[in-house]
C-alpha cells in the first residue's frame, strides 16, 4: 500500500465536466484508477467515460466509498468545491486548480483542519504511486513502474524532469507528489516527511523546493529534530534568479532576503540533507547513492 | 500587487481609518496647488514602491506653495531602486506626539492572519523585532471567525502602554485594519507609522497593502490600480496570457519553459554552464497552438538573445499541441538564432514528430542540463 | 417591523435576487401609469400587511392599463385585519411553470437560522409542515460561519427534485437569502413562491421579511420603512420613549406600568375582575420624572377611560424619580378620574412620601390583584 | 451554596461606569457582594466605589477569580463585552441590557456554547439568593432573607412581585432568577429546571412565563420526560392580551395562535405543574402548598 493513492483508492473528480477534468478522468481511468463519480453542480445525470457526475458530493459519498477528490474547477470555484467536499469528511482533497485566492485557500485550511480531513495543493500536479494509481495530470510514461524514492516538489514539471530522469537511469520512484506552488498550501514538506516517515516502501525522499517562503527551511527544522531513518535529498529552484522578481507562480518571490536558495540549501546540509546545485547533480547524486546501495537492482532494471 | 502609497491611503480611507489630508501631483505645479489647497506645513512624497525615501532625499517638508513647487521639481524624473518618480504625492504635515506601529500580515505556514501591533513605530519594524521582540504584541486570528474580536485589540494596545480615548481609537484601527485585510484579499496591509497627534487624534501616517493578484476578478475597484509594466515584451506576453521576464541587459539566452520551477531550474542551468539568460517566458497551464507561437515570437524579439532553449512537459500541456505553435512560429517569423526543444509528456510522439519536420535539435531523454549545454555549444559555433 | 410587499421586493432584489418588474402606486392613475410602463399583462396587489390578500379579492389580474386603472380603483380604501389600503403595487405576471418555497427563519429555541426548502410552493407552508412534512427540507446554519455553504443549498434544491441551470439558480437564490437574512437582521426572510417561469428564469413572486427593530439602529437603509403608529396617543408615547398600546374601545381602565410582565399581569387581573382595559403604558427602564408625568398624561387622554391603575417598582427605575413624575402630572394636569399606586422597591419610602401629599390611594404591601380591587371599586361609586 | 450566586462568587461589572452601572454597584456592594472588578475600555485606572475599573476582563480575569460578568452596557456595546468575557472564560455572563440585536444574542449563544460558558439573559434584572447574594437591579428588601422556594421568570417586575408577596405571607425564595424576556436568550426556563433539579435548597419551583415562543412548552416536556422532585407551580401572563399586540418587548408576541398562554398552561398543568390564573392565584396555592409542607416555618416567621 502506497501514502495516500494506490490501485485501491477510489477518486471522484470535481469538475470532470470541464475540458481537462474530462481528458484528465480518461488519461486516469486508462491507468487503471478507480474514478467512481464527477461532480458539478447543474451537470448530474451526465456521463462522461461511463463515469456517472453528480450535483453534489453528497450523492457521490452515498453511492461510494470516496477516498480522495480531485478538484479541477475553475479558480473562482474552487473555495465551493474543497468545502464541499470537506463537509462532506472525503479524507484527502487534491487541488489543481492554479491562481486559487489566497484567501480562499486560508479558509480552506483551516476548515479542513477542524474536519480532520488532508489538502493537497493548490496549484498542484498531482500525485502518482507509479505502476498503481494517480490523480493528476502527470504523463504516466515518464514515471515508471515503482521503486524506492519518493519525490516530493513544489513544482510539477521538475516533478516530470526528475522522476523521467531517474527512470532513464534504472532508478525507480515509487511516490511523486506535487505539494503545489502556491504560498499557502495544504501538505507542506514537513508533512509529506512526517507521513513517509514510517513508510516502508520508501527508501529515499528527494525534496524539490524554490526560493520563497520558508517551507523548506521548516523540513529542515524537523529533520533535526528526529531521527529521520530515510536518506533525504534536494533541490532549490531559483539559486539564480534576481531579487524581487516574480518567477510564474505567486510562491516564488525572494523577499528581504527570506527564502532565498542559500539560505535554505544550508539550513537543509545542517540537516543532514545531501544538497544538490542542479538537476543533473540531483539524478548524479542519487544514482550514486543507489548504487551503493541496491546495485543489484539497478543492474536487472538497466 | 504592491499598492503606491497614495492608492494604499485610499484603501486605508475607504476602511474608515482616519488618514491626513493629501493630493496627488503629477507634475510640480500640481504639487503646487496641491499645497495651496491643503494650506499648511506639508510633506512631498516621491510615489516609487521601494522603501527608503526619505534616505534617498525622496520625501521633502515644504512650508507653503511655493516651497512644494521645488522641492516637487527636484524629486520628480530621480529614479529610486530602478523606477522613476512620476507621481508625488502631497500630504499635510502631522505634528507628531507619539508614533505607533500595526499590521495585518498573512501567515503563510500558520495559514492565518497575524496581527502585529506595537508603540514603537516610525521606525524599520523588522530591527524592532530583532532588537526587542517583547515589544511586538502578536495576534493570531481565526481565519473562520465572522468577527473582529474587539477586545483583542484593546488588550494589545494596552500591553503596549495606551490608555484612555487613545486605547480606543486604535484599537478601532486595528479592527478596522483586519477588516480590510480580509475585503482586499491582502497579503500585507500595514500602518508605520500610526500617528498620535498633539490634538489626541490617531492618524495612519503611512500605509503599505499589498494584495493577491489571484483575487483581483473579484475586485473591479482595485482593477484600475494594476499598472502594467514598461516593459514593451512583458506587456505583449501578458496581453498573449503568458508571463515574460526581462532578466539581464548582457543576456543572450531566451528562456521558455512550461512552470515556475521548471524555468527557473533552466534559468539556474544557463547560469551555471556559463550563459547569461536575457529572459524567461513562462508558459504557464494549458497553453494553445497560438499561445505557443506568440510565446516564441515574443521571445525573438528580446534584445542581445542568441538562442533559445524550450524546455517543456506535456503535462497540463500537451505536446502536439505545443509542437504545432513552434511549427507555426517557424512559418510566421524569421528564426536565425539556434533553438534547442527539450520536449516529453502527453502526446510527445505527436510533437515530435512535428520538430524532427523543422529539423531543430529534440532532447527527448535526458536533464534540462544536457539541453542547456547543446544550446550553449551551438550559440558559441 | 414587518416590511410591506413592496419593500420586502426592493430588500430582496437588492441582495441580488431576481424579483418581477414593479411599479408602487398611491392611487388609481398611478396603478394605471405603472401598468403602461410594465406593457404586459400584470397583477394589482394591494399593500397591506395581513395575508389572504388573494381570498379578499384584494390580488387582481390585469390585461392593461385601463383595467389596472379600474381594478386600483376597486381596490384602494378596502381594509383588511383593519387596515385601509393606500398603496397597490403593480407587477408584471409571470408565466409560472413551477412554484418553489425558500425561507430562512429564526430558530429561538436553538438559536440558529433555519433555511427551508420545498418544491411545494405557492401555498400555506404551514399546511405543507403538517401534511408532507417530508416536503421541506430543513439547513439549521451555524451562525458563527462567516460563508454560505453553497453546496448545501444544492443538496436541498436537489433532493426536491431540482436539476440543472434551474438547480444552479435555485441555489443561488437560498444562498442569497441567507446573506440578506444576516445583514438586515432578520427575525424572517421568506419568498413563497420561488417561481420558475415558463422561459427557465427563477424569480422571486412574493416575498416577506421581518426584521429585529432592536437593530434598526444600525440599518440607516431600513429606517425609513419604519412607519409610526396611525393612534395619535401611540405616536406621542413613542416620542416620550414609551410604549403605549390601544386595547379596547369598549375598555375604561388606564394601565401604566412597568416592564412587560408586569403589564400583562395587570391587563389580566383587570379582565379577570370585570374590568376592561381601554390602553396600555409600558414604562421601559429608566424612566425619568418628566417621562413618567408625560405618561400618566397621555394615559389621561384616552378616551372612555375613567380610572388609571399605576403599577411600578423601584427596580431599574426608581420609585422617588416615579412619585416625583406623578405629582408633576397633577400639578400639570386636572385629573378628575381615580388613580390607584402600587409602588414599592428602590427609594419607596421616598416616592410614598410623595405619593401621600397627592392623596391618592397606595398599595404599599400586597398583590396586583389588590391594586385592581380598589381601583374597579372607585371607578363603580 | 445556591444555584449560580452567593456569597462567595467574585462579580465584576461590565459598564461599572455609567450611570446605572454605577448605582447598582454601589447597591451590590451594600448588600455584602464580592464585586471585585469592572470593565469598561477606555476607562482603566478609574475607581468606582473603591472599586478597580480595568480597560480588559483579561486584567480583570488576572488579577482575581472571576465568577460572573455583570454586563450593563449599552444595547450596541453588548456584543463586544458579552464575547469578552466569553473569550476570558468567565463562568456566568448574567446580561441585563434591554433592546439587544437579536442576531447578536445569536452569536453570543454559539460562543459561549463553544467556549462552555453560561449566559443568562439578556433584557434580565438579574438574579438574587436573598440574603446571600445579588447580581442585578432588584430591590433586595422585597426579596426577603432565604427560604424553599425558587422563582423563575422571563419578567424582571413580575419576580419583585411574586418574592415581595410571598414575603409578605411568610413564604421565604432562596433563589429569583430572570432570565430575560427576550426572544433567544441564555439560559431558559428548561436549563433552569435542570440546574435546580438536585439543589437541595429548593425545595418547590415557581415559572413565570409569558405569551409568545415556546420557552414554557419546551419546559413542560422536560418535566413530562424526568420524574422532577420539586413541586412546580406556574403563571403565564398576558392571557387577556389582543392577539397580535406588540406588548412591550418582543419575546412577548402571540403569533399564529404559537404561544398563547392557553397552550401553555394546559401542557405544563399535562406534565403536572400547578397553574395559576393570577398572581393572587400563585401566592395563594404556595402559601397553601407552603402551610401544608412547612407550618412550622411559616409559623415561626410570621
Amino acid at each position: 500500500m502506497s501514502i495516500i493513492i494506490d490501485q485501491n483508492t477510489n477518486v471522484i473528480v470535481q469538475g470532470m465536466t470541464g475540458t481537462q477534468g474530462s481528458y484528465h478522468t480518461q488519461k486516469m481511468l486508462e491507468y487503471g484508477v478507480k474514478v467512481v463519480a464527477g461532480v458539478t453542480p447543474g451537470r448530474g445525470g451526465t456521463v462522461i467515460h461511463g463515469v456517472p457526475v453528480y450535483d453534489t458530493v453528497k450523492e457521490a459519498v452515498q453511492k461510494f466509498k470516496v477516498d480522495l477528490a480531485m478538484i479541477m474547477v475553475p479558480a473562482p470555484f474552487v473555495y465551493a468545491a474543497a468545502i464541499e467536499s470537506i463537509d462532506n469528511k472525503v479524507p484527502t482533497i487534491l487541488i489543481l486548480t492554479e491562481h486559487v485566492p489566497v484567501h480562499d485557500t486560508m479558509r480552506i485550511m483551516a476548515l479542513a483542519k477542524r474536519n480532520g480531513v488532508r489538502v493537497i495543493g493548490p496549484n498542484t500536479m498531482g500525485i502518482i504511486a507509479p505502476g498503481k494509481a494517480k490523480a493528476g495530470v502527470m504523463p504516466v510514461f515518464l514515471y515508471g513502474n515503482g521503486g524506492k524514492v519518493t519525490v516530493v516538489s513544489r513544482s510539477g514539471t521538475l516533478c516530470h524532469e526528475s522522476a523521467s530522469n531517474l527512470m532513464y537511469r534504472g532508478i525507480g520512484v515509487n511516490l511523486v507528489m506535487g505539494i503545489g506552488g502556491d504560498p499557502i498550501i495544504g501538505t507542506s514538506f514537513t508533512d509529506a516527511l512526517k507521513l513517509l516517515k514510517d513508510d516502508e516502501e520508501t527508501k529515499a525522499v528527494i525534496l524539490i523546493g524554490e526560493i520563497g517562503g520558508s517551507r523548506e527551511e521548516e523540513a529542515a527544522e524537523y529533520l533535526k529534530s528526529v531521527d529521520y531513518p530515510k536518506k533525504v535529498f534536494a533541490f532549490i529552484a531559483g539559486r539564480y534568479s534576481p531579487p524581487g522578481k516574480k518567477m510564474g507562480h505567486a510562491g516564488a518571490i525572494i523577499e528581504k532576503g527570506v527564502g532565498s536558495a542559500s539560505a535554505k540549501l544550508e539550513k537543509l546540509a545542517e540537516a543532514g540533507v545531501v544538497i544538490t546545485g542542479s538537476i543533473e547533480d540531483l539524478i548524479k547524486k542519487v544514482e550514486d547513492w543507489h548504487n551503493g546501495r541496491y546495485p543489484e537492482e539497478l543492474a536487472k532494471e538497466a | 500587487m504592491y499598492l503606491y502609497e497614495y492608492q494604499a491611503k485610499k484603501v486605508v480611507g475607504d476602511a474608515g481609518i482616519p488618514v491626513p489630508q493629501n493630493r496627488l501631483a503629477f507634475n510640480p505645479e500640481e504639487a503646487r496647488q496641491a499645497a495651496e489647497e491643503i494650506n499648511k506645513p506639508s510633506v512631498v512624497k516621491a510615489q516609487v514602491r521601494a522603501g527608503g525615501r526619505g534616505k534617498a532625499g525622496l520625501i521633502k517638508l515644504v512650508k507653503g506653495s511655493q516651497e512644494a513647487y521645488s522641492s516637487a521639481q527636484d524629486i520628480f524624473g530621480k529614479y529610486h531602486h530602478g523606477e522613476m518618480v512620476e507621481k508625488v504625492l502631497v500630504e499635510e504635515k502631522l505634528d507628531i506626539a507619539k508614533e505607533l506601529y500595526v499590521s495585518v500580515v498573512l501567515d503563510l505556514n500558520k495559514a492565518k492572519p497575524v496581527v502585529l501591533i506595537s508603540a514603537e513605530g516610525g521606525v524599520d519594524i523588522e530591527q524592532i523585532a530583532e532588537s526587542s521582540p517583547e515589544a511586538i504584541i502578536r495576534v493570531e486570528v481565526d481565519p473562520l471567525e465572522k468577527d473582529t474580536p474587539e477586545h483583542k485589540w484593546v488588550e494589545a494596545w494596552g500591553k503596549v502602554g495606551l490608555r484612555g480615548k487613545q486605547l480606543l481609537k486604535a484599537a478601532s484601527v486595528a479592527s478596522k485594519l483586519l477588516n480590510l485585510f480580509y475585503k482586499v484579499d491582502a497579503f500585507t496591509v500595514e500602518i508605520n507609522p500610526l500617528v498620535i497627534t498633539q490634538a489626541g487624534d490617531v492618524i495612519a501616517a503611512d500605509a503599505k497593502v499589498i494584495v493577491d493578484d489571484s483575487s483581483l476578478y473579484r475586485h473591479p475597484e482595485l482593477q484600475s490600480y494594476q499598472e502594467l509594466s514598461s516593459h514593451p515584451l512583458e506587456i505583449e506576453a501578458s496581453k498573449a496570457g503568458v508571463s515574460y521576464v526581462s532578466i539581464s541587459s548582457e543576456g543572450f539566452v531566451g528562456i521558455v519553459a512550461g512552470g515556475a520551477g521548471l524555468s527557473m531550474a533552466t534559468m539556474d542551468a544557463v547560469f551555471e554552464y556559463g550563459g547569461i539568460p536575457a529572459a524567461f517566458l513562462d508558459l504557464g497551464g494549458g497553453i494553445s497552438e497560438v499561445g505557443m507561437a506568440e510565446s516564441l515570437k515574443i521571445m525573438l524579439k528580446t534584445e542581445g538573445m542568441r538562442g533559445i532553449i524550450i524546455n517543456v512537459f506535456g503535462g497540463i500541456n500537451n505536446c502536439e499541441i505545443m509542437a504545432k505553435g513552434i511549427n507555426r512560429a517557424f512559418q510566421e517569423a524569421d528564426i536565425q538564432v539556434p533553438i534547442v526543444v527539450k520536449m516529453r509528456g502527453h502526446s510527445q510522439e505527436e510533437g515530435w514528430a512535428v520538430l524532427e519536420n523543422l529539423q531543430i535539435p529534440i532532447i527527448k531523454h535526458g536533464t534540462t542540463d544536457e539541453a542547456i549545454k547543446l544550446l550553449l555549444s551551438k550559440i558559441k559555433m
